[in-house]
Parts: C-alpha cells; sequence; structure tokens
C-alpha cells in the first residue's frame, strides 16, 4: 500500500491550469461512480457551471468543464494540473 | 463606527460602499444643525419628553396605577437626562435670549423632579399633586420656549 | 452502478453511527491515486483539525496551538470506505459506535465534568 | 391533531421572533415618535416574515433538514464559515438584549436595578432549558404569551381613529426628521426578519419531527404565528401612539415606555407591561439560546435536540449555557439596555444576507426538495427580502447609531 493519498477537498476551489500555465477553471465538484463497494472518481467539474449544479441551480447557458481523471494530475492539490493542453480539452468536449 | 472605515489593505466595494455611506450620514447629521441656537435646541429636546413622562408618572401615582419604586428609577433617568443637557446648555454660545431662560428652565426641571420624588418618598399626596402641576406648567413653558426660537 | 457527486452526496454529510447517534460530518475525504486506475476514495475523515485544514495554513497553526487543551486523543479521526455502509440523501450511515470513537471525546468528557456534576442522578420525565 | 397542536412552535416561534424587545421597544418607540405613520413597516416586516417561516417549515418538512444544517451541507465549510461565525456575534447581542428584557421586567416589579437580575436570570434560563422538553417550552411558552395580547386589548381599548389607522399602512415618504423615521423602520424590520427565526423554526419543525405531509399545515401555522406576533406588536405601536405621542412623551428610555398599558388598565396595566415584557422577552432568550446551540451543533454535526436528555447532547447544551452565560454577562456590567437593542438589531440586519442568499438558492434547489421547491411567488418575495436586506446591511449600523436612537 504505497499508492500516494491526498485530500480531496483541498482540491476544490483550485485553480487548474495546463502545462503551459493556461488556466482551464476552478475545481467545484467531482462525480464518482459505486462499483464493487468501491467509491471511484469519474470526472472532474470544473468552472462557475460546476458551482452552479452543486448548488443545484437551473444551470442555463452556463455548463461545467467536465475533465475525465485521466486528464487531471491531482498528485499535488494544490496545483492540479491538467495533462492535454487546454485547447484539445476544449475540443475533446461534445 | 472603525469597522465601517477598518484600515483593511484592499477594502471591498461593499466596505467602501458602506464606509462612504456612514461618512454622508455623519456629514449630514454633522451639518444639521448649523447655528448654536439649533444646536443648544437639538441637545435640550428630549428634555420635553421627560418632563411629560415625570408628570405622567406622578399622575399614575396618585391614582395606584404605579408602584413607588417605579417613580423612583422614572425620575433618577430623567434627572440625568435633564442633567446632561443642562451641561450642554451651559457650554452652549447660542444667544443669552434663548440659553439663559432655557438654563433657568432645566435647573427647575431637575427641581421638580427631585420634589416629585421626595413627595412621592413620604406618601404627601398633596406634595406629589403639586409637582405633578409644576411639571406640567415648565413643559407647556419649554414648549413655547424652543417652539417660538425654532 | 450508482452515481455520487462527491462535493453534493459525500462531503460535508451528516455521520451517523451505528446506534443512530450523529458522529459528525464528513469534514474531509481522502483520495487513493492508484496509477492508472481512477482514484478511489480511500477514507472519510472527521474532525477540527480537518476543517482547519479546509481553512487555510494559519487556521491549521492556531488549532494545533489550541490543541494543547483538547481532551481529545486526535484533532481528527479516518473512517475507512469499508466501514460506510449507506449513502443516503439526509445522511451517511458507518459501521462504527459513536461512543468508541474520538469524535464523541469531548461528548464524554462534557458528560462527565459538565452535566453530570449539575444533573446528578436525575431520571428524565417526559 | 398532532398538525393542530402544531401551531404551538408557530405560536411560540411568533412570540420570541416577533416580540422581542427588539420589535415590542421600537413599535413603542414608532407610536411614541409617530403615531400610526410607521404601521406600514410591521405590516410588510410581517408580510415577509411569514413568507420566509413558511419557506424554512417546508423545507424542513420536505428535507428533514434544518436551515444551518442544510447550508453546511450544501455550500461546504469554507462557505458558511464566515455567515456562522457573524451570525452567533449577532446572536449573543440580541440574546443579551432579551435577558437584558427580562431583567427590566423584573425591575419594574422589584425596583431593584436591573443588572441585578442578570445572574439570576441567567441561572434560570439555564435550569429550564436543562430541564424540559422541546414541547414543555412550546407549550408553556406559547400559552403564557397570550399575556401580551394586553396590548391589542389596550389598543381596541383606546378607539384608535380608523382613517389615521388605515393611512398608517401606506408608506410616508415626507416625515419630520427622515433620518429618525428611516432609522426606527429600518430597525423594526430588522427587529422582525432576525435570522434566529428561521433556524428555530425549522430546526423545532425537525424536531416536532415534521414529513411532507405537515407542508399544508405549515402553510396556516406560518401565518397564523406571525399574524399573532404581529397584531401585537401594532397593538404596542397603536397604544404608544394612543397614550405616549398625545403627551409629548419620546421613548428615549425603557421606562417610558413602562406606561403605555396605565391608561387602559389602571390598575394592572404596569403589570401587565412588565409580564408581558418579561414573557415576550423569555420567550425569546430560549428561542435565540436554542437556535444558537441548533446552528452550532448542526454545523458540526453533533448531537442535537431540546428533547434529548443532556447526557445525550452535552455539547448541545454546553453552547447553549455558554451562550447564556456570556450574554448574561453583558447586562451584568451595565450595559444600556434601549443601546444594546439598537445595536443587537443593526447587527441582526447587517446578517440578513447571510442568511437570505443561501436560503434562496437552498430553496430553488429541485434535487432537494422536489416538487416542494419554491414557486414564482415565494422566490419574489425571497428576492425582496435579498434586496432588502442588501440595503438593511447597508444603511442599519449607521441608522441604527444616528437615527433610530432618537
Amino acid at each position: 500500500m504505497s499508492t500516494p493519498k491526498i485530500h480531496f477537498e483541498m482540491l476544490l476551489g483550485r485553480m487548474v491550469r495546463d502545462p503551459d500555465g493556461v488556466a482551464v477553471g476552478r475545481i467545484f465538484a467531482a462525480h464518482a461512480e459505486i462499483e464493487g463497494g468501491d467509491c471511484v472518481l469519474r470526472e472532474f467539474l470544473l468552472g462557475p457551471g460546476a458551482l452552479l449544479e452543486r448548488f443545484g441551480f437551473p444551470l442555463g447557458r452556463w455548463r461545467p468543464t467536465r475533465v475525465p481523471w485521466d486528464l487531471l494530475d491531482i498528485a499535488d492539490p494544490g496545483h492540479p494540473r491538467l495533462r492535454c493542453s487546454a485547447a484539445e480539452l476544449a475540443g475533446r468536449r461534445p | 463606527m472603525r469597522n465601517a472605515f477598518s484600515s483593511s489593505p484592499a477594502p471591498s466595494p461593499v466596505r467602501r460602499a458602506r464606509g462612504g455611506l456612514i461618512a454622508l450620514l455623519l456629514f449630514l447629521i454633522a451639518c444639521q444643525p448649523s447655528s448654536p441656537e439649533e444646536q443648544l435646541l437639538k441637545t435640550v429636546q428630549p428634555v420635553g419628553s421627560w418632563l411629560a413622562s415625570l408628570e405622567m408618572t406622578g399622575r399614575k401615582w396618585s391614582s395606584n396605577s404605579v408602584p413607588a419604586s417605579f417613580v423612583e428609577a422614572m425620575t433618577a433617568s430623567a434627572r440625568e437626562a435633564i442633567g446632561k443637557a443642562a451641561e450642554e446648555a451651559a457650554k452652549s454660545s447660542a444667544r443669552p435670549g434663548l440659553r439663559d431662560p432655557l438654563r433657568a428652565l432645566l435647573a427647575e426641571a431637575e427641581e421638580a423632579g427631585r420634589d416629585l420624588r421626595r413627595a412621592v418618598d413620604q406618601d404627601d399626596r398633596a406634595g406629589v399633586a403639586r409637582s405633578v402641576g409644576r411639571l406640567s406648567a415648565l413643559h407647556a413653558r419649554f414648549e413655547a420656549l424652543t417652539k417660538g426660537a425654532a | 452502478m450508482k452515481k455520487l457527486d462527491l462535493t453534493r452526496d459525500l462531503l460535508d454529510m451528516q455521520v451517523v453511527g451505528r446506534d443512530g447517534t450523529k458522529m459528525g460530518r464528513v469534514d474531509g475525504l481522502i483520495l487513493e491515486l492508484r496509477g492508472d486506475l481512477p482514484p478511489r476514495v480511500d477514507a472519510i475523515e472527521m474532525g477540527f483539525a480537518v476543517l482547519a485544514r479546509r481553512m487555510g495554513p494559519r487556521a491549521e497553526r492556531w488549532l494545533a496551538k489550541l490543541r494543547r487543551w483538547s481532551v481529545r486523543r486526535t484533532a481528527s479521526q479516518r473512517v475507512p470506505w469499508s466501514k460506510v455502509k449507506a449513502i443516503e440523501p439526509h445522511h451517511i450511515q458507518i459501521d462504527l459506535d459513536a461512543l468508541e470513537t474520538p469524535a464523541f471525546a469531548w461528548e464524554i468528557w462534557l458528560r462527565d465534568h459538565f452535566v453530570a456534576p449539575i444533573e446528578g442522578k436525575r431520571e428524565k420525565s417526559g | 391533531m398532532k398538525k393542530a397542536l402544531a401551531l404551538t412552535l408557530g405560536i411560540v416561534t411568533s412570540i420570541g421572533g416577533f416580540l422581542d424587545m427588539g420589535a415590542l421597544a421600537t413599535s413603542a418607540q414608532a407610536g411614541a415618535s409617530y403615531r400610526f405613520q410607521l404601521l406600514w413597516t410591521i405590516g410588510l416586516a410581517t408580510l415577509l416574515v411569514i413568507f420566509l417561516v413558511e419557506m424554512s417549515g417546508r423545507f424542513a418538512a420536505a428535507t428533514r433538514k434544518a436551515l444551518p444544517d442544510a447550508i453546511r451541507e450544501h455550500f461546504g465549510f469554507t462557505f458558511w464559515l464566515v455567515p456562522f461565525f457573524v451570525l452567533s456575534l449577532s446572536h449573543l447581542l440580541v440574546l443579551g438584549t432579551e435577558i437584558g428584557g427580562i431583567c427590566f421586567a423584573l425591575h419594574l416589579v422589584s425596583g431593584l436595578p436591573t443588572s441585578f437580575w442578570a445572574l439570576p436570570v441567567g441561572v434560570l434560563l439555564v435550569t429550564f432549558l436543562w430541564r424540559s422538553t422541546f414541547n414543555t417550552i412550546e407549550d408553556s411558552t406559547s400559552l403564557l404569551g397570550l399575556i401580551t395580547l394586553a396590548f391589542v386589548v389596550a389598543a381596541v381599548s383606546h378607539h384608535p381613529p380608523m382613517k389615521d389607522l388605515l393611512a398608517g399602512f401606506v408608506p410616508t415618504l415626507t416625515a419630520e426628521e427622515p433620518l429618525k423615521y428611516w432609522g426606527i423602520a429600518v430597525s423594526i424590520v430588522g427587529a422582525v426578519l432576525s435570522p434566529y427565526l428561521f433556524y428555530f423554526y425549522s430546526s423545532g419543525a425537525v424536531e416536532d419531527d415534521w414529513d411532507s405531509s405537515f407542508i399544508g399545515v405549515n402553510r396556516g401555522i406560518a401565518a397564523l404565528g406571525m399574524g399573532f406576533g404581529s397584531v401585537v406588536a401594532m397593538g404596542a405601536l397603536v397604544v404608544a401612539a394612543m397614550v405616549l405621542a398625545p403627551r409629548g412623551i419620546a421613548m428615549d428610555d425603557y421606562h417610558q415606555a413602562a406606561l403605555m398599558l396605565t391608561d387602559a388598565f389602571p390598575f394592572w396595566g404596569f403589570l401587565l407591561f412588565a409580564v408581558g415584557l418579561g414573557v415576550a422577552c423569555l420567550a425569546a432568550s430560549l428561542e435565540v439560546a436554542l437556535s444558537m446551540a441548533y446552528a452550532t451543533a448542526q454545523t458540526f454535526g453533533w448531537n442535537w435536540g431540546e428533547s434529548l436528555d443532556p447526557r445525550e447532547d452535552a455539547r448541545f447544551g454546553a453552547v447553549y449555557t455558554g451562550a447564556i452565560a456570556l450574554s448574561s454577562l453583558i447586562i451584568l456590567v451595565g450595559v444600556d439596555p434601549l443601546k444594546l437593542t439598537l445595536l443587537a438589531m443593526a447587527t441582526e440586519a447587517a446578517v440578513l444576507p447571510f442568511v437570505a442568499l443561501p436560503f434562496l438558492i437552498l430553496m430553488n434547489d429541485r434535487k432537494l426538495l422536489k416538487e416542494h421547491a419554491n414557486g414564482w411567488i415565494s422566490n419574489t418575495v425571497a428576492v425582496i427580502v435579498l434586496l432588502l436586506a442588501l440595503v438593511l446591511t447597508v444603511v442599519s449600523i449607521p441608522l441604527a447609531l444616528l437615527g433610530g436612537g432618537g
């Protein structure tokens, strides 16, 4: 059990930057799934949209930026880094 | 009001707005009574209400509506308030024509309050009736004086 | 497969012990980073130390000073995910007895030093 | 039957929240200085408070959660921390004024100085809270509270001129001494829209364990309970307008208010005022102390509940005990009750947005409330309250210090 552990709550409100330091948005929510008794993190939600969603507010045109877990490096909760460029992330989104 | 002007490095807009508003209100207050006469009238304004309260208290005691202890408390706070006004009046630079009769009246008012208290302590109903009459006369004079000047 | 919103459904939720006593809140979540596998919630954390950390480093140092007077063995408590029995909209059920956890140290201390002396052996009616 | 009895929660909330020291003092002050001109502020405040109380009750019934509970859960600890802290401070001040009110009432009947009563009253409050369950508090205070109807009886017996009375419900924008006028207006709204009202009511609903079947009843309770408080407050205003104003007595001191009822009830009036004030403030102190304990326990997820034995929720008990001790201290050192009241009401008004905004957001969370979420009417009112709250926050403190003080 040498796997690193981090405090999830310390991620909240942190600004996510891509490798070039471009700001993508702040983390306000994260979706997980229960599988086989485990609670597994699937994606992070960034930006004001994420905050609105968390408050259960009618979203309107504010949509959260969704980042799949494997695209976000959270080893240092203080400075979450995107594993791809902001542009790529924008491209991925439907 | 320190909190409003609190010297935090970067005051938020709200703070600044509140600070400004307080400043404005203070400004309004500060220059409301412009002349010393108006200032004097403002400081003695509550006295009218206190005279009325003392009169009512006296009457109510005579009709057994309030206990003596209440008269005691009422006269005490009245004397305090009137005394404060008297001090201010003494300092005032208003024209003697207004200030001196007011000061005389305030002195009388304090005395009348004391009389009421004494009369009640001695359960002297006639005395209470007398000071009630005196208080209402004082109140009328006070109104005439302040209204006339204003 | 049940979906969970970690901030909405888990963090800051009421934690209820085996016997139904309110034990505290989910003040923090420990994520286990598993390399190629998605991160997994390893434990829920409760306690003032966790809250202080959320408030920032200054608060954390400040609390560390206060700890001297605390009657609690630990300022925070980790409940492994395996102990989490149910995640309900109203609370989170865990398979622990509140009285056995440090979360209740203060409760018990107050009961012994503060309530009991004043209350005496009174039996509550109604 | 249980639902009918639930009305007591409304009444006690109203007596404690509406008829507290602040509301009575400001109503009397308004009547004494402006006769009926400020009736509209009580009317407005009542309307708003009914809606807000209904919302907090509906929320509790639909989610089985009290407000502080839900706010921490929903907005996270870091969001809630500051409002929680500020609210606790204002709660302490308010508790101080209420305890001051009880002490003043005792001073009236006993002749002993107000500060003399601070400690006995503090001890009495704590013992009462320790010994009693939530229901006994509800029933006893709402029963005792009926005494305050004396203000209404007195008001009616004075036959106030109907024309002026009705005119009073139309805001007057041109009053002499506008600063004082608006100062009192703000204080009245601030005194009525007390944050602890909503904490207490929603926590109370959870204690009485309401479920969604109470949502209908809750409307009636909110309207009746708050209506009761409102009528008494208006009664106080009218009596002051009929008794104090004509004699030229303004309220510079609580002693002057004590004369209010002696015209209508020559023999009992003085005692009735003292008892009425004492009861209202007693209910209010219990309410504030409890809602402070509720808010704290719920924020940290401790065991809470007035119906539990203090052994079962020692921390909950410790909070209200500590709060009462601190607040009694304020009175013990002999702070002028009227000044304290005005300050407390100003802080209450100032913290209102902290409560109103999260409240408004929560009430619109359809995932949480489903079909019970706010409709457009409630939302309009909530938004009005929010805007009003922001205005109050900006003006309350200066106005209370400069104008409201008279």
